[in-house]
């Protein structure tokens, strides 16, 4: 890849000691490519590994100051075509610069070695999601059901039963809603009585009832006649407390006018 | 005759991993080379007497063939179905239990209450049988679906209404002694 | 011998009708009476040599048993409805690699080896896939979920268990001298 190389004013990088004189011409791309083809790297770690392949960089000895500015040239390129730029991206290259002066500086003595080297931590990650890709790959390879081999399903006729029982009781339904409470470990706020379960049911009675119109006058909500008056009461109860968990609204024009109530936000 | 054979073993194995019956257009699609529907119909029938005598038989059915099951064995198939075999995972009860005793809710308020992130799955099963379905959207950010159990809920559990659902009370002995006794829809109407 | 031939021909026909692995305490479910396990056994080997010079054969995966189609047709079934193979973009493939790999793992986990920030999208299509779920949550503030990879995973990928996973290198060194020497993908260069 070295002899696909044009010349560049900024001579001051060097790999393996020797000044990197030029940036590798497949930089420039036809600017309708280029957009794919930027966009095909799955981020920044992505990136910086098809740099250190391109150059053939030694991973456990990285020159940082090549890296950092192919990096910065790819980020501006992103930048320039306006392609949707993940922060990480910036991140990195904020990080890539750290790394790089902090090798400029005397190294610390430390009585920790592993330390010692600033570039650790990136040459790290970088092994890491390498064997990650090459994971993925492999595991793409292998034949997958559905897409590469189908299982035998053929058909055969149901017996249909005269009476379908439910697969669950109400005592599996208790059980798992203690379960919930339990781990919750919140029993105090979840004590649900009966009284509450008939405004629980009622709040979902008049939401529906809400879906297709826009405003219903409240009275509709109410058959003094018919109903007993604890269910005018729970009625009444499921619309305050609609009310409070912003489900509805109620609206009224002026004082003695109609009391509407429709969903919020429609 | 060895490229019938070839011909004829691919409409089997399609016909046996399909799922779901297939009719003559689609078997052509098997096939790079242009296969005649008057040979795809031969090979149809040879599939069929050779399997007379085996498990399964190739039936035309309105949208094409499918192998089918013979009848003598539905009894012992019946026995591993699913519909019957299958019990309601305990994420997908707790599930219920949750929209059952807090409707409405979203899935937010799911995740909330159950601490953990929801396996879309659970609620499909629980639309997908009908004691549950989607009410309306919540007017926040997202606008999330609102759950509420419905109708066949109430029947397939045997309740008239929400408020017949067991009580839960607030001390942990309580609790406790309800597991033991669970006594359970007896004073349930007031 | 009778008898053993309708206990072979059940067994047949439940494996080709199931769409899902069974495994041996689903097949003695078949039957009535009580059928020794061995003897289930017996019977799947003689199920899989009558197989082996036809269409389908009998392959053993983590859950179970299935008939699966033999490679030599993927191909011409893949013609019958492209539509509906399901394939992964690299980000997806790359989510469940790490979950494998690295499981339990923590979404804040796969972000840091992959360097990106994930798209919640990735994570859905595998637990909607049933290939990954939620095992419970990591102790740390936060408390965010782990995820680890199901038995469906391994049954789709034709693995019996995680140990089957394509060997990865896991020695620094080789992975370095890997990335020197191994030329560009072809992809990247133009």
């Amino acid at each position: 890849m070295t002899d696909s190389t044009n010349v560049v004013d900024d001579n001051k990088a060097k790999v393996y000691g020797e000044s990197l004189k030029a940036l590798p011409l497949d930089l420039y791309i036809p600017p309708d490519a280029l957009e794919v083809y930027l966009d095909s790297f799955q981020g920044p770690l992505d990136l910086l590994l098809y740099l250190i392949r391109k150059n053939n960089i030694d991973i456990l000895d990285i020159p940082m100051a090549l890296l950092t500015i192919q990096y910065m040239e790819y980020v501006e390129k992103m930048k320039q075509i306006k392609l949707e730029l993940a922060g990480d991206y910036l991140l990195m290259s904020a990080m890539l610069i750290e790394i790089k002066s902090r090798m400029l500086l005397p190294p610390i003595i430390s009585e920790d070695d592993d330390d010692l080297d600033p570039r650790a931590e990136l040459v790290a990650k970088l092994i890491e999601y390498e064997l990650m890709k090459k994971a993925a790959h492999d595991l793409d390879d292998i034949p997958q059901i559905g897409r590469d081999r189908l299982v035998a399903q053929g058909y055969f006729k149901k017996i249909v039963e005269p009476q379908s029982l439910p697969d669950a009781s109400i005592e599996d339904l208790f059980n798992a809603w203690k379960n919930v409470v339990k781990r919750a470990g919140q029993f105090e706020s979840h004590k649900i009585d009966r009284s509450e379960l008939s405004v629980r049911e009622h709040m979902s009675l008049i939401l529906k009832k809400l879906a297709s119109n826009e405003l219903i006058l409240f009275d509709t909500f109410f058959d003094e006649e018919k109903d007993p008056i604890p269910k005018l009461v729970v009625c009444f109860l499921a619309i305050l407390e609609l009310t409070k968990e912003c489900l509805i609204k109620i609206n009224q024009q002026e004082p003695c006018s109609p009391i509407y109530i429709q969903r919020s936000g429609d | 005759m060895e490229q019938s054979l070839k011909l004829k073993n691919t409409i089997e194995v399609a016909l046996l991993t399909s799922g779901r019956p297939l009719n003559i257009d689609e078997l052509q699609k098997l096939f790079e080379e242009r296969i005649e529907r008057s040979t795809i119909r031969m090979l149809l029938d040879e599939i069929k007497s050779e399997w007379s005598e085996k498990t399964m038989e190739l039936v035309l059915v309105a949208n094409g063939y499918r192998f089918e099951a013979k009848p003598i064995f539905s009894n012992s198939l019946m026995r591993l179905s699913p519909e019957r075999v299958i019990k309601y995972s305990r994420a997908v009860m707790e599930v219920l239990a949750i929209i059952a005793y807090r409707q409405p809710v979203t899935r937010g308020d799911i995740e909330k209450i159950r601490g953990v992130s929801l396996n879309p799955n659970a609620l499909r099963q629980l639309v997908e049988r009908e004691w549950v379905e989607i009410i309306g959207q919540k007017d926040v950010p997202g606008r999330p679906s609102l759950y509420a159990t419905t109708k066949y809920f109430l029947d397939d559990f045997g309740l008239k209404a929400l408020g017949d659902l067991p009580d839960i009370k607030t001390s942990e002995e309580d609790i406790a002694n309800d597991i033991v006794a669970s006594n359970l829809p007896e004073d349930a109407n007031d």
